[in-house]
């Protein structure tokens, strides 16, 4: 039966070596569903979060999950808008990774409000003015988008295929994506740059305080940038990820390189917009709200040099070797300067939320501490667990990357041609060494 | 013709679904605890006010329904042969125990309602929220809502929301838009609790 | 229908530091007034429910110069900019143009915390608990206060409730226009070093005014720009230099704040 | 016909229904109640509707009996405030005061008859009716020959004259007040003068100068509104003496840091720059009958001579002494810290000495004499828990009525049989002490029961007011007036003991045919002579609506004759302990009695006052030790070992354990798990009957 | 969010605001309805077919999309993009018309019997032209010997219309079920089976144009020989690969020989259906 739903011509491991990779992850998604449990019946008390430490881990979580997933959008209006059809290959993976990334962004969320009951309101008595009312709006709408995008590729299972009108509607969906992609990349511009407006506006954190461009902050414009450097950086690392764990290629290297490259272009720009963003801060907003700037970092573990890592080694540093094609060539500098373009973005919304909640206002204030209880890591492993989960069963029953066939056969190319040489059932074996040279030498 | 007639019957199941039935669900019907005629009290024979029993204190407080002290001042032995007053007498006003009246306009515990701003300041009369209702004969059932736990009157009786009787519902865009009607600004607190 | 308009308070407090002793009294009658729950075992500092929160703050000299000071902190209700309405997604904070009162309706309060973490004063707490009180307890809340639920946002209000008893008690005679000694917030009439003065900062003749403007009054975190109404005192320099600590540039602000103030 | 029906059909059926419920009301009103439903959240509790009214009574959780309004829905107290312009509190309310109302619905309340069998902490407590109780009690009494005693801590009230009579008929009677006591100096000076001049009260009012030997004068001591007052005019110059940074040394005008533990060497040094520099005038040091023997024993304590121990500058005592003597009208005082324990009698009558040295006794603005309430007994000479034989005590019966102060179990302890004691409580509430007992015959809880509230100690003029009771009587307590009423039936003690109201209605009666005084009326702070009070009944009516009968001040005369007996016992050259644990609390909070959950604003949540287990040590000691703050540590002394947690604080004297004295942690404690404070019992209590300083270490867990 | 609800501001900043969240709203629904609608329209117009086989083309590998003019030498290298319908190919007709050197024609090739009459279908189908101008449709050689035994063949019923590249004949084998791509446009007109050769009889819709798309035996050979490099592939990557490093002589039934290949996959990739 599983065997049916898997696509033809697709290499997938046994269904029994599949639940023994999926039982862990269930177990974790076990744990994490108790602590949601815990969270919403009993109160989030729970979570080691308290009035000063108003947002926990989960923020900092959600708000760099949005900006891993922005490699949906990205990959999205890099293929239908700009027409760079070599992201074929990755879309659906990127729109998989953006699904988990955004869904599982809005489950924590729902668990880590106080009444989630009542989170539609926003919807009803909007404040407009408010940054989360932004994020509220296009995060639902963008998620809405999510799926419909993630429909087609559960459409094209080899089962759900055989009934021909979800194929049709596949296929007529699938003519409409530009749409959902322009729309997609709107709503991101939006909500990516509204969770930077977020911290951007509290007027009473002068350590995340900005200046406003316009209506919004100048983080706004940051987090949109940063997100669109990482989101390509993230899909590059998950399908190398993914190809590890299943040992094959999926993707062919050209694509690698065309999105190291675009996170490249990204995130130098983004490292120029923020430098110049830190000066300002650093010289103006910060002393103009009474806060020399330099006397955030006076905690020692959170020094100026959270700020040095943040803009220099994981930003240019990677930006250059993403920049340079001759580095891009060699994939382990490829992938490390993917990994620290996201370890970057992670450091740049960690110190966005947290340090910002732990640096005191009030002159009598001390720098604060806060480590998650259990609840809240289990909560996050919830997500964890159900986006490997999802991207596991949607990797084993649908095509995520179209080059997998392709490159599964030039696989194996080796041995057909050792096989070639050797004995064989065909009775001109010269002619078909030749053939094959002919079909190699097309690559 | 028939798939035709299969969705307007549809339409016209849903319909009575959601105006008749629905309504008959969703509300839990209760008697008071005792009868009441306010029109004995108010009118010709009795001839009293609204102010007469529901007072404000000399903090300005509204005091709602009468406690049994009130109903003693005249009540104290009965002044006449019906049955509900010598229930008053013997079950409440003796043993002196209030009754477990139940209140038609009762508000959340969130919401709060000045009665003195409405009627001294804005010249609102009693029957204007709470229409004819000083004038009637008996109680009427008092309704609960079962999932909110309101009474009727705050949304009104009518299910569609809209009446032609300005007393009905009790609702805060009621209170929002009168308000905003007479220009007055407010915060959420000025009417919350 | 009346179409008069209201009259434009500002109410705002000052508190002589000199005078606190850190009893407490404030915020256990803001907790009574407020039905504010008692703690559960596990509350503390950072996580429990006070309105009004006092902090010990210390000059950091050795013993025996060590010197303390008490620094009650609650809502300060900002006037401009203010943070926590702002941020709100759904209208659940206000600022009453009336009062200038910063209001919260924890009906509206999802628990999303973003009102929290924009207040710089930590004036803002959440019910990260059930309410418990004990069953007699539960008999003696104030009718006057809704009381709140686990998981949404409460603060302080200049004790709301009193502002509609006295209102209540003005409309009752024909007035709009409250008695001053009929609003008192809890905290205020709590106090036993009467250290509180509460009152109308638009009222020239009140005497927080002259207060609020003593040389001696300051504001914390003033230089943000949100305008706050709650004032402090205190001829000690050195509390008046530790309150002024990220302020050092912030006279020219507070300069035409004053201004404002007496024009 | 149903036959043709197809799935299509069905489908079709369905969608129209769907549209049809659309234009119904259905959909948007479930939205809408449903919304109302998330915002209603099914835990929060309903609030009262009814008619609000406002009562006056007064406090009885301390001897202090502050004047409350009580604001009550449908006769229930939801909000207590002080009563503005009271000549006395001037309008406060201490914290605890407060939240009076809650005491009858605290969770330790304990409503009905209990035993306790065993001893140790793993007791358990079960119910029992009152009839089995009071024969066991009586039964007890009975069986043993040993002292039968009753702990009263507030010894002012009249059902104490009844504990007194009841005591007096057992003939083998002993009454016991609080160790501590706020007026341990005036004890001391009634000791030293003749003729005795009767109740004693401060004249804070009038007086220039106020010296404090560690009394928490301004955090809870005496009429805590009437010294806020006093503090507030700043018309006196407030001195602190103490070791702590008290809230009465961070209030005071000057706070004079000392050694722990050398009190009386200081009032020793200022009584020797009094004679040295001449400053006791001829009139009094005529009066000092052993003038000679003092003058020549006081030379040896000059502050020269102590510093070393003491710790203070010597000019830093000679400048206050020279300003003792030099304004009008001082006073010295001492007193207990409410959880660190008394003075010891020595120390107590230095600093009683100073005030005669001074003058200060018997005059305006210093130390003044009071009258006695009419129908109130004179006064009684309480006996000083040293003075009380070990293991002498088989029958002790606690009231429940709290002084604020601690009382070790340790102490008590040691004074009860080995064997065969019986201790019973007859607090409302589980506290330090009731845990300990017995049985425990709960009497009812504050603003339960109808109680005289006079004067307090510092009270310059004798006043009488009643605590009227604003809630229903749980049906199980019983009164502590019936408690004895059965006792002495069963002991076949003569003794006539009328219900609690008809005790108060004859006080009254007595206070009325006294013809002396006002009434002081809290409704329009009118005040009425008692004269023009034609009956006792009015002054009842007018005593139980809110009013407070206020003696007249009496004409102050200086005692004739005064003997300084004074101990010139060199203190001993003990080895300095590298840690010293003192214990401290505030007034009214030390596990003596319970208090409010919602005080958790105080202790728990602001953290301005320690729960139990908390330490404080100086920054200083701290490093000594390898301690970082909030670190969690156990606290030993030679009694045992606590867990602690360590506070750092500038303001502790380095090489001292600050150790406070407070409540649990609210749920902590359960009427099945009652804890206690678990540092209260690490301290040492010495033989003269304190437990101020207890040799101590920290160590890691 | 509408004006009629308290809290609405009669602002720029909100009514924007709200307007470009309805917009967004109103963008995607419509979206999704137009998608719905031209799915019924497809439906209608009976396009279903060959939206199926579009997407199974798409999902083809470049390497099973050689053009057949690859196959008879035309062109060094080209990959088909019109869908293997060589009748709406501009380049086709291009390609037709250079001159071609005459090939031997072979009625076995590699061993399969492919006669040069017949002509072929990518699906390995073939089509034979009656001298009634009907149509006759059977399964090549190699599709049979890849097939093996079938359990069972369900032909179109008389009279239904096939489309090329729609679905023709259903077989299934084991556990799997395979559509055999109807190589030309007709009404079926008749029933075969194995015995008779063939399956069908067709009569095209349009037969000038009706064979133009399929294969000629001089296109053959090469097709085969790459057929059976698929072959040989999916072997390979079915996990038996080595076995047919046996050699030897072509069995009638491969599916018997290699029962532990995934024949389900083999099936799907030869009969290029996702």
């Amino acid at each position: 039966m599983d065997k049916l739903l898997i696509p033809r011509g697709l290499q997938r491991t046994t269904f029994e070596k599949f639940l023994l990779w999926i039982i862990p992850w269930l177990a974790l998604l076990a744990v994490g569903a108790y602590a949601i449990y815990l969270c919403l019946a009993e109160g989030l008390f729970h979570t080691n979060m308290d009035n000063r430490f108003a947002f926990g881990i989960w923020i900092f979580l959600d708000l760099t999950v949005i900006a891993l997933g922005a490699g949906a959008f990205f990959t999205g209006f890099l293929l239908y808008i700009l027409r760079r059809k070599e992201l074929k290959a990755v879309i659906n993976s990127a729109v998989v990774i953006g699904l988990i990334c955004y869904s599982g962004a809005v489950l924590v969320l729902m668990v880590d409000v106080g009444q989630p009951l009542r989170a539609w309101f926003t919807f009803w008595h909007p404040n407009t003015h408010s940054m989360l009312t932004e994020v509220t709006f296009c995060l639902t709408c963008y998620l809405i988008v999510l799926l419909i995008e993630y429909v087609p590729i559960v459409l094209k299972n080899r089962q759900l295929r055989q009934i021909p009108k979800f194929l049709v509607f596949e296929f007529e969906l699938h003519k409409l994506m530009p749409v959902f992609a322009g729309i997609g990349t709107f709503l991101s511009f939006f909500h990516q740059g509204s969770l930077g407006g977020l911290f951007g506006v509290l007027r009473g954190r002068p350590f995340a305080f900005r200046e406003e461009l316009g209506i919004w902050p100048s983080t706004f414009f940051l987090f949109v940038i940063s997100a669109a450097a990482a989101g390509p950086s993230f899909v590059m690392l998950t399908t190398t990820l993914v190809e590890k764990i299943t040992r094959k290629r999926l993707v062919k290297d050209e694509v690698y390189r065309f999105l190291g490259k675009v996170s490249g272009c990204m995130l130098i720009i983004y490292v120029l917009l923020k430098s110049i963003d830190t000066l300002i801060w650093i010289n103006s907003t910060s002393p103009g709200n009474g806060f020399p700037a330099f006397e955030f970092y006076a905690t020692q573990s959170f020094g100026t040099w959270i700020l040095f890592t943040e803009i220099v080694v994981l930003g240019l540093i990677p930006a250059l070797v993403l920049l340079s094609s001759r580095l891009r060539q060699n994939k382990r500098y490829l992938f490390g300067a993917g990994f620290l373009v996201c370890s970057g973005i992670m450091l740049n919304r960690f110190v966005m939320t947290i340090q910002t909640l732990a640096l005191p206002t009030l002159p009598f204030d001390n720098f604060l501490t806060y480590a998650p209880s259990w609840e809240e890591v289990a909560a996050f492993a919830f997500v964890i667990a159900y986006g490997v989960i999802l991207y596991s069963l949607t990797f084993r029953y649908s095509v995520i990357f179209p080059q997998e066939r392709e490159l599964g056969q030039t696989n194996g190319e080796l041995s057909m041609r050792e096989f070639a040489q050797s004995r064989s059932v065909f009775k001109q074996p010269k002619f078909v060494t030749r053939l094959i040279d002919t079909f190699s030498s097309t690559k | 013709m028939k798939p035709y007639l299969v969705l307007i019957a549809g339409i016209l199941f849903g319909a009575i679904i959601g105006w008749f039935a629905f309504p008959a669900i969703l509300y839990h019907s209760s008697d008071q605890p005792l009868h009441f005629s306010h029109n004995t009290h108010t009118g010709e024979s009795g001839g009293m006010a609204c102010t007469d029993c529901h007072t404000t204190n000399e903090t300005g407080r509204f005091q709602g329904i009468p406690s049994v002290i009130k109903c003693a001042e005249c009540h104290a032995s009965p002044i006449g042969e019906s049955v509900s007053e010598k229930q008053l007498v013997e079950h409440y006003i003796t043993p002196n125990v209030e009754i477990p009246w139940l209140v038609y306009s009762r508000q959340p515990d969130n919401a709060y309602f000045p009665h003195a701003a409405h009627v001294t300041l804005g010249k609102m009369k009693c029957e204007d929220c709470h229409g004819p209702h000083g004038s009637s004969d008996t109680l009427r059932i008092h309704y609960t809502n079962r999932i909110s736990g309101y009474s009727r009157d705050v949304w009104g009786a009518n299910i569609s929301g809209f009446s032609s009787n300005r007393w009905e519902g009790m609702k805060m865009d009621k209170c929002v838009r009168c308000h905003g009607d007479n220009n007055r600004r407010d915060g959420c607190v000025s009417c919350h609790k | 229908m009346d179409t008069t308009v209201e009259k434009k308070y500002k109410f705002g407090m000052v508190i002589n530091l000199d005078k606190c002793n850190g009893c407490g009294a404030c915020a256990v009658a803001c907790a009574i007034e407020n039905n504010v729950p008692p703690a559960v075992q596990k509350m503390n500092k950072r996580n429990g429910l006070t309105w009004l929160t006092i902090s010990t703050v210390s000059n950091n000299e050795q013993y025996p110069q060590s010197e303390t000071v008490f620094v009650p902190m609650f809502c300060q209700q900002c006037e401009k900019e203010t943070p926590c309405m702002t941020v709100c997604p759904q209208n659940a904070v206000d600022v009453d143009p009336t009062t200038g009162i910063v209001g919260q309706v924890p009906q509206r309060c999802l628990g999303c915390r973003y009102c929290m973490t924009a207040c710089p004063y930590h004036a803002r707490y959440f019910n990260w608990w059930d309410p418990e009180w004990t069953d007699g307890m539960k008999q003696q809340l104030n009718p006057d206060v809704a009381p709140r639920m686990r998981g949404v946002v409460e603060k302080c209000n200049f004790c709301h409730s009193r502002l509609h008893s006295a209102k209540d008690k003005a409309a009752t005679l024909g007035n709009r226009e409250i008695n001053p000694a009929d609003y008192i917030p809890a905290c205020v009439e709590s106090c036993p070093n009467k250290a509180i003065t509460f009152g109308d900062l638009n009222d020239t003749t009140a005497p927080i005014t002259s207060l609020a403007s003593n040389s001696n009054s300051f504001r914390f975190l003033s230089r943000l720009g949100t305008e706050p109404k709650v004032y402090y005192h205190s001829k000690k320099h050195w509390v008046r230099a530790m309150a002024e600590k990220a302020q050092t540039r912030s006279r020219q602000a507070d300069g035409i704040a004053e201004e404002e103030f007496h024009g | 016909m149903l036959k043709s029906i197809t799935r299509r059909d069905l489908l079709k059926f369905t969608g129209g229904s769907i549209i049809g419920l659309m234009f119904s009301p259905l959909p948007w009103k479930l939205l809408d109640d449903s919304a109302i439903w998330t915002q209603n959240w099914s835990l929060t509790p309903k609030l009262a509707h009814g008619p609000i009214t406002s009562v006056f009574t007064h406090c009885t959780l301390c001897p202090a009996g502050c004047a409350m309004k009580a604001l009550c829905v449908s006769g229930m107290p939801f909000s207590l405030t002080g009563v503005p312009f009271h000549p006395l509190t001037h309008g406060s309310l201490c914290v605890r005061g407060l939240a009076g109302h809650h005491m009858a619905y605290h969770p330790l309340r304990i409503v009905h008859p209990h035993t306790f069998s065993g001893k140790s902490e793993e007791s358990s407590m079960s119910a029992i009716s009152l009839k089995r109780a009071l024969d066991a009690i009586a039964g007890h009494m009975k069986s043993t020959t040993g002292t039968i005693a009753i702990l009263d801590r507030q010894p002012n009230r009249a059902i104490s004259e009844l504990y007194r009579s009841f005591l007096q008929q057992t003939e083998r009677g002993l009454y016991l007040t609080s160790p501590s006591r706020e007026e341990s100096t005036l004890d001391a000076i009634k000791e030293m003068v003749k003729p005795s001049p009767g109740p004693l009260g401060y004249d804070f009012e009038n007086t220039s100068l106020i010296i404090s030997f560690g009394a928490p004068l301004l955090d809870g001591w005496g009429t805590p509104g009437r010294m806020n007052a006093i503090r507030n005019s700043q018309r006196a110059k407030i001195v602190q003496i103490d070791c702590r940074y008290s809230r009465t040394a961070l209030q005071s005008d000057q706070w004079i840091a000392i050694a722990p533990g050398t009190e009386r060497l200081v009032a020793l040094s200022i009584a020797s720059v009094l004679e040295e520099e001449h400053f006791i005038a001829q009139r009094i040091r005529q009066s000092i009958t052993n003038i000679r023997q003092f003058s020549s024993m006081i030379g040896q304590f000059s502050p020269e001579k102590t510093a070393a121990r003491t710790g203070i500058q010597p000019s830093v005592l000679r400048m206050l002494t020279r300003e003792l003597a030099s304004v009008n009208s001082a006073i010295v005082l001492s007193g207990a810290d409410p959880g660190g324990g008394p003075f010891d009698i020595e120390t107590e009558r230095t600093i009683a000495a100073i005030n005669l040295l001074l003058g200060s006794v018997g005059k305006n603005g210093g130390i003044v004499s009071r009258k006695n309430i009419p129908g109130y007994q004179s006064e009684f000479t309480p006996i000083h828990w040293s003075n009380i034989p070990d293991h002498s005590i088989d029958t002790l019966i606690v009231d429940g009525a709290d002084s604020g102060y601690a009382i070790p179990w340790r102490l008590i302890e040691q004074k009860l049989t080995n064997t065969s004691s019986m201790v019973v409580s007859l607090s409302p509430v589980l506290d330090q002490i009731s845990v300990h007992s017995d049985y425990l015959l709960p009497s009812p809880a504050h603003l339960e029961s109808l109680q005289d509230q006079v004067a307090n100690i510092d009270a310059k003029t004798a006043t009488f007011s009643l605590s009227i009771p604003l809630l229903k009587k749980n049906e199980n307590t019983i009164d502590p007036v019936d408690v004895l009423r059965e006792l002495s039936a069963r002991l076949n003690v003569v003794l006539e003991i009328p219900t609690e109201e008809e005790l108060l209605k004859n006080k009254v009666a007595q206070i009325h045919s006294g013809q002396r005084g006002i009434l002081f009326t809290y409704s329009d702070g009118s005040s009425t002579s008692i004269r023009e009070l034609s009956s006792a009944d009015d002054l009842w009516t007018a005593l139980t609506t809110g009013a407070i009968w206020i003696d007249d001040e009496i004409h102050q005369l200086p005692p004739r004759s005064v003997t300084m007996a004074l101990s010139a016992e060199q203190p001993k050259d003990s080895k300095e302990e590298p840690l010293q644990m003192i214990a401290s609390g505030w007034r009214g909070a030390v596990c003596a009695s319970q208090i409010s959950p919602i005080l958790s604003k105080v202790f728990q949540e602001t953290e301005l006052r320690h729960v139990n287990g908390i330490v404080s040590i100086n920054p200083e000691t701290a490093s000594q030790l390898g301690v970082t703050n909030d670190s969690p540590m156990t606290l030993s002394t030679k009694n045992g070992s606590a867990a602690v947690n360590v506070k750092i604080d500038t303001t502790v004297r380095p090489g001292i354990v600050d150790a406070a004295i407070g409540p649990n942690l609210n749920g902590t404690e359960t009427p099945a798990h009652p804890v206690g404070n678990t540092l209260l019992n690490l301290c040492d209590v010495t033989n003269d009957g304190t437990w101020r300083i207890t040799p101590a270490q920290i160590l890691k867990v | 969010m509408v004006p009629w609800v308290y809290e609405f501001h009669w602002t720029a900043f909100h009514v924007t605001f709200l307007l470009i969240f309805f917009t967004v709203f109103v963008t995607v629904a419509a979206t999704i309805i137009i998608a719905l609608r031209r799915t019924q329209q497809d439906e209608q117009q009976h396009r279903m077919e060959s939206i199926q086989w579009h997407s199974d083309f798409e999902d083809l590998a470049p390497a099973m999309k050689v053009c057949r003019h690859e196959l008879n030498g035309d062109v060094q290298h080209r990959v088909c993009d019109n869908e293997f319908d060589c009748r709406s190919c501009t380049l086709h007709p291009v390609f037709s018309a250079r001159k071609k050197k005459g090939s031997l024609l072979q009625y076995e090739v590699y061993g399969f019997s492919m006669p040069p009459y017949r002509l072929y279908h990518r699906g390995h189908t073939w089509v034979q032209q009656e001298d009634d101008g009907t149509f006759k449709v059977g399964i090549d050689d190699f599709g049979s010997r890849i097939i093996g035994r079938p359990h069972s063949i369900e032909l179109p019923p008389i009279g239904s219309h096939l489309s090329v590249n729609g679905r023709g004949i259903l077989v299934r084998r084991s556990d799997s079920t395979i559509r055999l791509l109807s190589p030309i446009d007709g009404e079926v007109i008749g029933h075969g089976n194995s015995e008779k050769g063939w399956y069908l009889k067709v009569r095209a819709d349009n037969p000038e144009r009706a064979t133009t798309h399929l294969l000629k035996a001089e296109e053959v050979p090469n097709w085969i020989l790459r057929e059976m490099e698929r072959l040989q592939f999916s072997f390979a990557t079915s996990g038996v690969g080595a076995t047919l490093a046996d050699g030897g002589e072509l069995v009638p039934d491969f599916h018997k020989h290699f029962p532990k290949a995934d024949w389900d996959s083999v099936l799907g990739q030869m009969f290029l259906e996702a």
